[in-house]
Protein backbone atom coordinates (compact mmCIF):
# COMPACT_ATOMS: atom_id res chain seq x y z
CA UNK A 1 0.00 0.00 0.00
CA UNK A 2 1.31 3.18 -0.65
CA UNK A 3 0.09 6.72 -0.90
CA UNK A 4 -0.75 8.64 -4.27
CA UNK A 5 -0.78 12.15 -5.06
CA UNK A 6 -3.33 13.02 -8.13
CA UNK A 7 -2.41 16.73 -9.40
CA UNK A 8 -4.23 19.21 -11.65
CA UNK A 9 -6.33 16.99 -14.52
CA UNK A 10 -5.26 13.64 -12.49
CA UNK A 11 -7.08 14.80 -9.79
CA UNK A 12 -10.21 16.16 -11.18
CA UNK A 13 -10.20 12.82 -13.11
CA UNK A 14 -10.49 11.23 -9.50
CA UNK A 15 -12.20 13.11 -7.54
CA UNK A 16 -9.65 13.11 -4.69
CA UNK A 17 -6.13 14.74 -4.69
CA UNK A 18 -4.74 12.25 -2.53
CA UNK A 19 -5.66 8.18 -2.11
CA UNK A 20 -4.37 4.91 -0.21
CA UNK A 21 -3.95 2.64 -3.20
CA UNK A 22 -2.87 -1.38 -2.84
CA UNK A 23 0.37 -2.43 -4.77
CA UNK A 24 3.62 -3.37 -4.78
CA UNK A 25 5.20 -1.80 -7.16
CA UNK A 26 4.23 1.78 -9.48
CA UNK A 27 2.25 -0.37 -11.81
CA UNK A 28 0.51 -2.20 -9.31
CA UNK A 29 -0.46 1.13 -7.53
CA UNK A 30 -1.25 2.47 -10.57
CA UNK A 31 -3.42 -0.19 -11.87
CA UNK A 32 -5.65 -0.47 -8.81
CA UNK A 33 -5.76 3.57 -9.06
CA UNK A 34 -7.27 3.21 -13.02
CA UNK A 35 -9.67 0.42 -11.25
CA UNK A 36 -11.08 2.63 -8.85
CA UNK A 37 -11.10 6.12 -10.96
CA UNK A 38 -12.15 4.63 -14.17
CA UNK A 39 -11.43 5.12 -17.75
CA UNK A 40 -10.90 9.30 -17.83
CA UNK A 41 -8.65 8.76 -15.47
CA UNK A 42 -6.76 5.91 -16.98
CA UNK A 43 -6.70 8.29 -20.39
CA UNK A 44 -4.51 11.10 -17.87
CA UNK A 45 -2.31 8.41 -16.51
CA UNK A 46 -1.63 7.41 -20.32
CA UNK A 47 -0.30 10.63 -20.97
CA UNK A 48 1.52 11.36 -17.11
CA UNK A 49 4.52 11.26 -15.28
CA UNK A 50 4.78 9.05 -12.34
CA UNK A 51 7.11 10.01 -9.57
CA UNK A 52 7.38 8.65 -6.29
CA UNK A 53 8.79 10.58 -3.38
CA UNK A 54 9.15 13.65 -5.72
CA UNK A 55 11.64 11.85 -8.09
CA UNK A 56 10.89 10.26 -11.44
CA UNK A 57 10.11 6.39 -11.05
CA UNK A 58 10.16 3.76 -13.26
CA UNK A 59 6.67 1.13 -13.15
CA UNK A 60 8.57 -1.40 -12.04
CA UNK A 61 9.87 0.44 -9.06
CA UNK A 62 8.76 -1.06 -5.81
CA UNK A 63 6.85 0.90 -3.14
CA UNK A 64 5.66 0.66 0.65
CA UNK A 65 3.36 2.27 2.80
CA UNK A 66 5.44 5.17 3.61
CA UNK A 67 6.31 6.20 -0.38
CA UNK A 68 3.68 8.69 -2.05
CA UNK A 69 3.29 7.45 -6.02
CA UNK A 70 2.37 11.26 -7.87
CA UNK A 71 0.40 11.35 -11.41
CA UNK A 72 2.15 14.47 -12.78
CA UNK A 73 0.04 15.26 -16.33
CA UNK A 74 1.68 17.44 -18.75
CA UNK A 75 1.96 20.69 -17.07
CA UNK A 76 1.09 24.48 -18.03
CA UNK A 77 2.36 26.79 -15.28
CA UNK A 78 3.73 30.29 -16.05
CA UNK B 1 5.01 37.97 2.08
CA UNK B 2 8.09 38.29 3.90
CA UNK B 3 11.55 38.27 2.74
CA UNK B 4 14.19 35.66 2.79
CA UNK B 5 17.32 37.07 3.95
CA UNK B 6 19.38 35.85 1.39
CA UNK B 7 19.86 36.40 -2.02
CA UNK B 8 17.27 33.51 -3.27
CA UNK B 9 13.82 34.20 -2.95
CA UNK B 10 11.12 31.40 -4.18
CA UNK B 11 7.63 31.05 -3.22
CA UNK B 12 4.60 29.61 -4.45
CA UNK B 13 1.53 30.57 -2.81
CA UNK B 14 -2.21 31.99 -3.45
CA UNK B 15 -1.37 35.74 -1.77
CA UNK B 16 -1.27 38.48 -4.74
CA UNK B 17 2.09 39.07 -6.69
CA UNK B 18 4.31 42.26 -5.31
CA UNK B 19 6.19 42.68 -8.00
CA UNK B 20 7.24 46.22 -6.72
CA UNK B 21 8.21 44.37 -3.58
CA UNK B 22 10.09 41.87 -5.64
CA UNK B 23 12.14 44.70 -7.58
CA UNK B 24 13.34 46.44 -4.01
CA UNK B 25 14.24 43.49 -2.37
CA UNK B 26 16.32 42.62 -5.33
CA UNK B 27 17.87 46.05 -6.03
CA UNK B 28 21.53 46.68 -4.50
CA UNK B 29 24.30 49.23 -4.67
CA UNK B 30 26.68 46.69 -6.56
CA UNK B 31 24.15 46.04 -9.34
CA UNK B 32 23.87 48.06 -12.56
CA UNK B 33 21.11 45.56 -14.08
CA UNK B 34 17.47 44.54 -12.39
CA UNK B 35 15.43 42.48 -14.89
CA UNK B 36 11.44 41.56 -14.05
CA UNK B 37 9.38 39.07 -16.15
CA UNK B 38 6.16 39.14 -15.17
CA UNK B 39 3.76 36.79 -16.43
CA UNK B 40 0.29 37.66 -16.45
CA UNK B 41 -3.06 36.20 -16.81
CA UNK B 42 -4.26 37.11 -20.25
CA UNK B 43 -7.66 36.96 -22.07
CA UNK B 44 -6.62 34.93 -25.15
CA UNK B 45 -5.40 31.18 -25.20
CA UNK B 46 -4.56 29.23 -27.98
CA UNK B 47 -8.44 28.53 -27.72
CA UNK B 48 -10.51 30.39 -27.00
CA UNK B 49 -10.61 34.95 -26.46
CA UNK B 50 -13.09 34.79 -23.38
CA UNK B 51 -10.99 34.02 -20.35
CA UNK B 52 -11.70 35.77 -17.29
CA UNK B 53 -9.57 34.10 -14.91
CA UNK B 54 -7.14 31.78 -14.64
CA UNK B 55 -7.09 29.00 -11.95
CA UNK B 56 -3.35 27.46 -10.72
CA UNK B 57 -3.07 24.05 -8.84
CA UNK B 58 -0.09 22.59 -7.69
CA UNK B 59 1.84 20.71 -4.62
CA UNK B 60 3.35 23.77 -3.04
CA UNK B 61 6.02 21.20 -1.79
CA UNK B 62 6.84 19.73 -4.94
CA UNK B 63 6.96 22.98 -6.99
CA UNK B 64 8.95 24.83 -4.45
CA UNK B 65 11.19 22.31 -4.71
CA UNK B 66 11.42 22.03 -8.62
CA UNK B 67 11.46 26.10 -8.48
CA UNK B 68 14.20 26.13 -6.33
CA UNK B 69 16.30 23.34 -9.35
CA UNK B 70 15.51 26.03 -11.29
CA UNK B 71 17.37 29.11 -9.32
CA UNK B 72 20.32 26.37 -8.71
CA UNK B 73 20.78 26.09 -12.13
CA UNK B 74 20.59 29.80 -13.38
CA UNK B 75 22.92 30.43 -10.09
CA UNK B 76 25.15 27.84 -11.71
CA UNK B 77 25.65 28.89 -15.68
CA UNK B 78 25.68 32.72 -14.67
CA UNK B 79 27.48 32.59 -11.33
CA UNK B 80 27.42 36.71 -11.12
CA UNK B 81 23.66 37.09 -10.25
CA UNK B 82 23.29 38.86 -7.00
CA UNK B 83 19.35 38.61 -6.30
CA UNK B 84 17.42 36.08 -7.55
CA UNK B 85 13.26 35.57 -6.96
CA UNK B 86 10.86 33.25 -8.58
CA UNK B 87 7.34 33.64 -7.15
CA UNK B 88 4.79 31.50 -8.41
CA UNK B 89 0.88 32.03 -7.32
CA UNK B 90 -1.91 29.35 -7.54
CA UNK B 91 -5.45 29.55 -6.97
CA UNK B 92 -7.49 32.30 -8.56
CA UNK B 93 -5.45 34.92 -10.70
CA UNK B 94 -7.78 37.61 -12.64
CA UNK B 95 -6.53 39.02 -16.34
CA UNK B 96 -3.90 41.08 -15.79
CA UNK B 97 -2.62 39.96 -12.60
CA UNK B 98 0.71 38.17 -12.42
CA UNK B 99 0.50 34.43 -12.03
CA UNK B 100 4.66 34.28 -12.05
CA UNK B 101 7.32 36.78 -11.54
CA UNK B 102 10.86 36.40 -11.59
CA UNK B 103 13.41 39.21 -10.46
CA UNK B 104 17.14 39.27 -11.55
CA UNK B 105 19.97 41.53 -10.48
CA UNK B 106 23.31 41.31 -11.70
CA UNK B 107 26.38 43.81 -12.08
CA UNK B 108 25.34 44.10 -15.87
CA UNK B 109 22.65 43.77 -17.85
CA UNK B 110 23.37 40.54 -20.75
CA UNK B 111 23.27 38.14 -17.53
CA UNK B 112 20.17 39.39 -16.07
CA UNK B 113 18.45 39.25 -19.11
CA UNK B 114 19.68 35.72 -20.04
CA UNK B 115 19.24 34.34 -16.45
CA UNK B 116 15.38 35.96 -15.97
CA UNK B 117 14.59 34.66 -19.73
CA UNK B 118 16.15 31.02 -18.81
CA UNK B 119 14.33 31.01 -15.39
CA UNK B 120 10.59 31.84 -16.54
CA UNK B 121 11.24 29.14 -19.47
CA UNK B 122 12.36 26.59 -16.93
CA UNK B 123 9.68 26.87 -14.16
CA UNK B 124 7.64 26.46 -17.64
CA UNK B 125 9.13 23.42 -18.31
CA UNK B 126 10.31 22.20 -15.44
CA UNK B 127 7.61 22.68 -12.32
CA UNK B 128 4.68 20.78 -11.87
CA UNK B 129 1.78 23.56 -12.16
CA UNK B 130 -1.75 23.47 -14.30
CA UNK B 131 -3.19 25.99 -15.54
CA UNK B 132 -7.63 26.15 -15.73
CA UNK B 133 -8.76 28.41 -18.19
CA UNK B 134 -11.89 30.06 -16.79
CA UNK B 135 -14.53 31.91 -19.42
CA UNK B 136 -18.06 32.89 -18.86
CA UNK B 137 -19.90 29.90 -18.60
CA UNK B 138 -17.43 27.11 -18.45
CA UNK B 139 -14.13 26.26 -17.70
CA UNK B 140 -11.31 23.96 -18.62
CA UNK B 141 -7.58 22.95 -18.22
CA UNK B 142 -5.20 24.88 -20.52
CA UNK B 143 -4.44 23.03 -23.82
CA UNK B 144 -0.67 24.70 -24.09
CA UNK B 145 0.55 21.95 -21.68
CA UNK B 146 3.75 20.16 -22.04
CA UNK B 147 6.00 16.98 -20.44
CA UNK B 148 7.79 17.76 -17.42
CA UNK B 149 11.32 17.51 -17.83
CA UNK B 150 13.77 18.38 -15.55
CA UNK B 151 16.27 21.37 -15.74
CA UNK B 152 19.60 19.34 -16.52
CA UNK B 153 18.06 18.01 -19.54
CA UNK B 154 17.38 22.04 -20.54
CA UNK C 1 4.66 61.59 -14.14
CA UNK C 2 1.71 61.16 -16.01
CA UNK C 3 0.77 58.31 -18.17
CA UNK C 4 -0.03 58.96 -21.71
CA UNK C 5 -2.55 57.15 -22.76
CA UNK C 6 -1.05 55.42 -25.43
CA UNK C 7 0.79 52.69 -25.43
CA UNK C 8 4.32 54.14 -26.06
CA UNK C 9 5.95 56.37 -23.05
CA UNK C 10 9.09 58.14 -23.14
CA UNK C 11 10.52 60.28 -20.40
CA UNK C 12 13.64 62.07 -20.00
CA UNK C 13 13.16 63.86 -16.40
CA UNK C 14 15.12 64.66 -13.18
CA UNK C 15 11.77 62.77 -11.46
CA UNK C 16 12.53 59.91 -9.50
CA UNK C 17 11.89 56.60 -11.69
CA UNK C 18 8.17 54.91 -10.65
CA UNK C 19 9.19 51.72 -11.53
CA UNK C 20 5.77 49.87 -10.51
CA UNK C 21 3.66 52.82 -11.88
CA UNK C 22 5.19 51.75 -15.18
CA UNK C 23 4.28 48.56 -15.11
CA UNK C 24 1.08 48.67 -13.94
CA UNK C 25 0.57 51.17 -16.66
CA UNK C 26 2.44 48.71 -19.40
CA UNK C 27 0.12 45.31 -17.71
CA UNK C 28 -2.93 44.43 -20.00
CA UNK C 29 -5.48 42.15 -20.32
CA UNK C 30 -4.21 41.02 -23.70
CA UNK C 31 -0.91 40.68 -22.82
CA UNK C 32 0.73 37.68 -20.79
CA UNK C 33 4.22 39.36 -20.80
CA UNK C 34 5.92 42.10 -19.10
CA UNK C 35 9.40 42.66 -19.18
CA UNK C 36 11.10 45.33 -16.92
CA UNK C 37 15.02 46.42 -17.03
CA UNK C 38 15.93 48.78 -14.37
CA UNK C 39 19.57 50.17 -14.88
CA UNK C 40 20.46 51.38 -11.39
CA UNK C 41 23.39 53.64 -10.07
CA UNK C 42 26.28 50.85 -9.05
CA UNK C 43 28.98 51.74 -7.19
CA UNK C 44 31.48 50.20 -9.56
CA UNK C 45 32.83 50.80 -12.43
CA UNK C 46 35.41 50.22 -14.68
CA UNK C 47 37.97 52.70 -12.66
CA UNK C 48 36.32 52.68 -9.39
CA UNK C 49 34.92 50.79 -6.96
CA UNK C 50 33.60 53.85 -4.28
CA UNK C 51 31.06 55.27 -6.02
CA UNK C 52 28.26 57.29 -4.38
CA UNK C 53 25.92 58.72 -6.53
CA UNK C 54 25.86 59.39 -10.42
CA UNK C 55 24.87 61.96 -12.87
CA UNK C 56 23.01 62.74 -15.76
CA UNK C 57 23.31 65.36 -18.21
CA UNK C 58 21.31 66.10 -21.42
CA UNK C 59 19.88 67.89 -24.01
CA UNK C 60 15.88 66.64 -23.12
CA UNK C 61 14.21 67.44 -26.42
CA UNK C 62 17.49 65.69 -28.59
CA UNK C 63 17.16 62.67 -25.57
CA UNK C 64 14.00 62.65 -26.10
CA UNK C 65 13.50 62.32 -29.98
CA UNK C 66 16.20 59.74 -29.80
CA UNK C 67 14.33 57.57 -27.37
CA UNK C 68 11.00 57.84 -29.30
CA UNK C 69 13.33 57.06 -33.06
CA UNK C 70 14.55 53.92 -30.06
CA UNK C 71 11.00 53.07 -29.40
CA UNK C 72 9.52 53.31 -32.97
CA UNK C 73 12.36 50.98 -33.85
CA UNK C 74 11.17 48.28 -31.58
CA UNK C 75 7.97 48.66 -32.60
CA UNK C 76 9.31 47.84 -36.29
CA UNK C 77 11.04 45.12 -35.56
CA UNK C 78 8.22 43.68 -32.78
CA UNK C 79 5.00 44.76 -33.98
CA UNK C 80 3.22 42.45 -31.11
CA UNK C 81 4.08 44.51 -28.92
CA UNK C 82 1.45 46.16 -27.28
CA UNK C 83 2.63 48.69 -24.56
CA UNK C 84 6.25 50.03 -24.47
CA UNK C 85 7.93 52.82 -22.03
CA UNK C 86 11.28 53.98 -22.07
CA UNK C 87 12.03 56.38 -19.00
CA UNK C 88 15.63 58.16 -18.23
CA UNK C 89 16.17 59.90 -15.20
CA UNK C 90 18.55 63.03 -15.43
CA UNK C 91 20.82 65.24 -12.77
CA UNK C 92 21.59 63.10 -9.18
CA UNK C 93 20.53 59.53 -9.43
CA UNK C 94 22.10 58.17 -6.06
CA UNK C 95 23.27 54.61 -5.34
CA UNK C 96 20.56 51.53 -6.46
CA UNK C 97 17.92 53.75 -7.59
CA UNK C 98 16.98 53.58 -11.36
CA UNK C 99 18.64 55.68 -13.89
CA UNK C 100 16.67 53.65 -16.99
CA UNK C 101 13.56 51.78 -16.96
CA UNK C 102 12.01 50.06 -20.04
CA UNK C 103 9.10 47.99 -19.77
CA UNK C 104 7.58 46.13 -22.54
CA UNK C 105 4.29 44.26 -22.54
CA UNK C 106 3.16 41.62 -25.28
CA UNK C 107 1.23 38.87 -26.09
CA UNK C 108 4.26 36.27 -25.50
CA UNK C 109 7.41 36.73 -23.77
CA UNK C 110 10.05 35.77 -26.50
CA UNK C 111 8.96 38.97 -27.96
CA UNK C 112 8.78 40.95 -24.98
CA UNK C 113 12.54 39.97 -23.77
CA UNK C 114 13.93 40.46 -27.09
CA UNK C 115 12.36 44.25 -27.09
CA UNK C 116 13.45 45.24 -24.11
CA UNK C 117 16.79 43.57 -24.56
CA UNK C 118 16.81 46.22 -28.03
CA UNK C 119 15.40 49.02 -26.25
CA UNK C 120 17.78 49.47 -23.34
CA UNK C 121 21.26 48.21 -25.78
CA UNK C 122 19.75 51.31 -28.18
CA UNK C 123 19.55 53.69 -26.00
CA UNK C 124 23.17 52.97 -24.60
CA UNK C 125 24.02 53.39 -28.21
CA UNK C 126 21.92 56.37 -29.64
CA UNK C 127 20.64 58.80 -26.85
CA UNK C 128 22.84 61.70 -26.30
CA UNK C 129 23.21 61.61 -22.48
CA UNK C 130 26.40 61.97 -20.20
CA UNK C 131 27.33 60.06 -16.66
CA UNK C 132 29.25 61.66 -14.11
CA UNK C 133 30.45 59.12 -11.33
CA UNK C 134 30.58 61.20 -8.09
CA UNK C 135 32.93 59.65 -5.40
CA UNK C 136 33.50 61.10 -1.44
CA UNK C 137 36.08 63.32 -3.16
CA UNK C 138 35.95 63.87 -6.30
CA UNK C 139 33.86 63.36 -9.69
CA UNK C 140 34.68 62.46 -13.27
CA UNK C 141 32.95 61.71 -16.62
CA UNK C 142 32.05 58.10 -16.81
CA UNK C 143 35.15 56.24 -18.96
CA UNK C 144 33.04 53.82 -20.25
CA UNK C 145 31.69 55.93 -22.95
CA UNK C 146 31.05 55.46 -26.67
CA UNK C 147 30.79 57.37 -30.36
CA UNK C 148 26.90 57.85 -30.50
CA UNK C 149 25.38 55.84 -33.58
CA UNK C 150 21.85 55.89 -35.31
CA UNK C 151 19.21 53.10 -34.06
CA UNK C 152 19.30 52.66 -37.75
CA UNK C 153 22.63 51.27 -37.84
CA UNK C 154 21.95 48.70 -35.10
CA UNK D 1 26.52 83.28 -36.65
CA UNK D 2 24.69 80.14 -35.13
CA UNK D 3 24.06 78.84 -31.60
CA UNK D 4 26.06 76.41 -29.87
CA UNK D 5 25.06 73.68 -27.61
CA UNK D 6 27.87 72.06 -25.85
CA UNK D 7 26.72 69.14 -23.46
CA UNK D 8 28.43 66.80 -21.11
CA UNK D 9 32.62 67.13 -21.20
CA UNK D 10 31.90 69.73 -23.98
CA UNK D 11 29.98 71.90 -21.39
CA UNK D 12 32.34 71.06 -19.20
CA UNK D 13 35.27 72.29 -20.89
CA UNK D 14 33.76 75.03 -22.44
CA UNK D 15 32.01 76.09 -19.06
CA UNK D 16 29.06 76.97 -21.41
CA UNK D 17 25.87 75.32 -22.78
CA UNK D 18 24.80 77.49 -25.02
CA UNK D 19 26.83 80.14 -26.58
CA UNK D 20 26.23 82.42 -29.87
CA UNK D 21 29.16 81.95 -32.51
CA UNK D 22 30.09 83.20 -35.90
CA UNK D 23 31.03 81.22 -39.03
CA UNK D 24 29.21 80.22 -42.18
CA UNK D 25 29.83 76.45 -42.18
CA UNK D 26 29.73 74.21 -39.19
CA UNK D 27 33.61 74.47 -39.16
CA UNK D 28 33.85 77.92 -39.23
CA UNK D 29 31.48 77.78 -36.07
CA UNK D 30 33.63 75.28 -34.51
CA UNK D 31 36.61 76.64 -35.40
CA UNK D 32 35.49 79.98 -33.26
CA UNK D 33 34.54 77.99 -30.50
CA UNK D 34 37.90 76.22 -29.87
CA UNK D 35 39.48 79.67 -30.17
CA UNK D 36 37.32 80.88 -27.85
CA UNK D 37 37.33 77.94 -25.20
CA UNK D 38 41.03 76.77 -25.72
CA UNK D 39 42.43 73.29 -25.95
CA UNK D 40 40.51 71.17 -23.39
CA UNK D 41 37.75 71.78 -25.34
CA UNK D 42 39.57 71.36 -28.73
CA UNK D 43 40.96 67.71 -27.41
CA UNK D 44 37.18 66.96 -26.84
CA UNK D 45 35.45 68.24 -30.02
CA UNK D 46 38.45 66.09 -31.80
CA UNK D 47 36.41 63.10 -30.48
CA UNK D 48 32.65 64.73 -30.67
CA UNK D 49 29.75 64.47 -32.78
CA UNK D 50 28.91 67.75 -34.25
CA UNK D 51 25.05 67.77 -35.31
CA UNK D 52 23.31 70.46 -36.98
CA UNK D 53 19.39 70.76 -35.29
CA UNK D 54 19.16 67.73 -34.40
CA UNK D 55 21.02 65.71 -37.08
CA UNK D 56 24.43 64.77 -37.52
CA UNK D 57 26.10 67.17 -39.68
CA UNK D 58 29.06 67.78 -42.13
CA UNK D 59 32.06 69.96 -41.19
CA UNK D 60 31.37 72.05 -44.23
CA UNK D 61 27.15 71.78 -44.30
CA UNK D 62 26.49 75.83 -44.13
CA UNK D 63 24.67 77.59 -41.27
CA UNK D 64 22.97 80.75 -39.95
CA UNK D 65 21.77 82.42 -37.63
CA UNK D 66 18.57 79.97 -37.04
CA UNK D 67 20.44 76.77 -36.64
CA UNK D 68 22.00 74.80 -33.46
CA UNK D 69 25.26 73.43 -33.72
CA UNK D 70 25.85 70.98 -31.12
CA UNK D 71 28.44 69.04 -30.12
CA UNK D 72 28.20 65.46 -29.01
CA UNK D 73 31.23 63.91 -27.07
CA UNK D 74 30.67 59.90 -26.46
CA UNK D 75 27.70 59.07 -24.46
CA UNK D 76 27.44 57.24 -21.02
CA UNK D 77 24.05 57.05 -20.54
CA UNK D 78 21.67 54.16 -18.66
Amino acid sequence: MSRVLLLGPAREAAGVRSDEIDGETVAEVIAGAIRRYGTNFESIVAVSQLWVNGSPATPDQPVGPVDEVAVLPPISGG
Amino acid sequence: MQAERSSDWVAISPSALATDELVTWATRPECGAVVTFCGTARSTSATRDDIVELEYETDVELAERRTLDVVAAARARWPEIQALAVHHRIGTVHLAEPAVVVVVAAPHRHEAFEAARFCIDAVKRTVPMWKREVWPDGSAWSGEAMDIVDVDDL
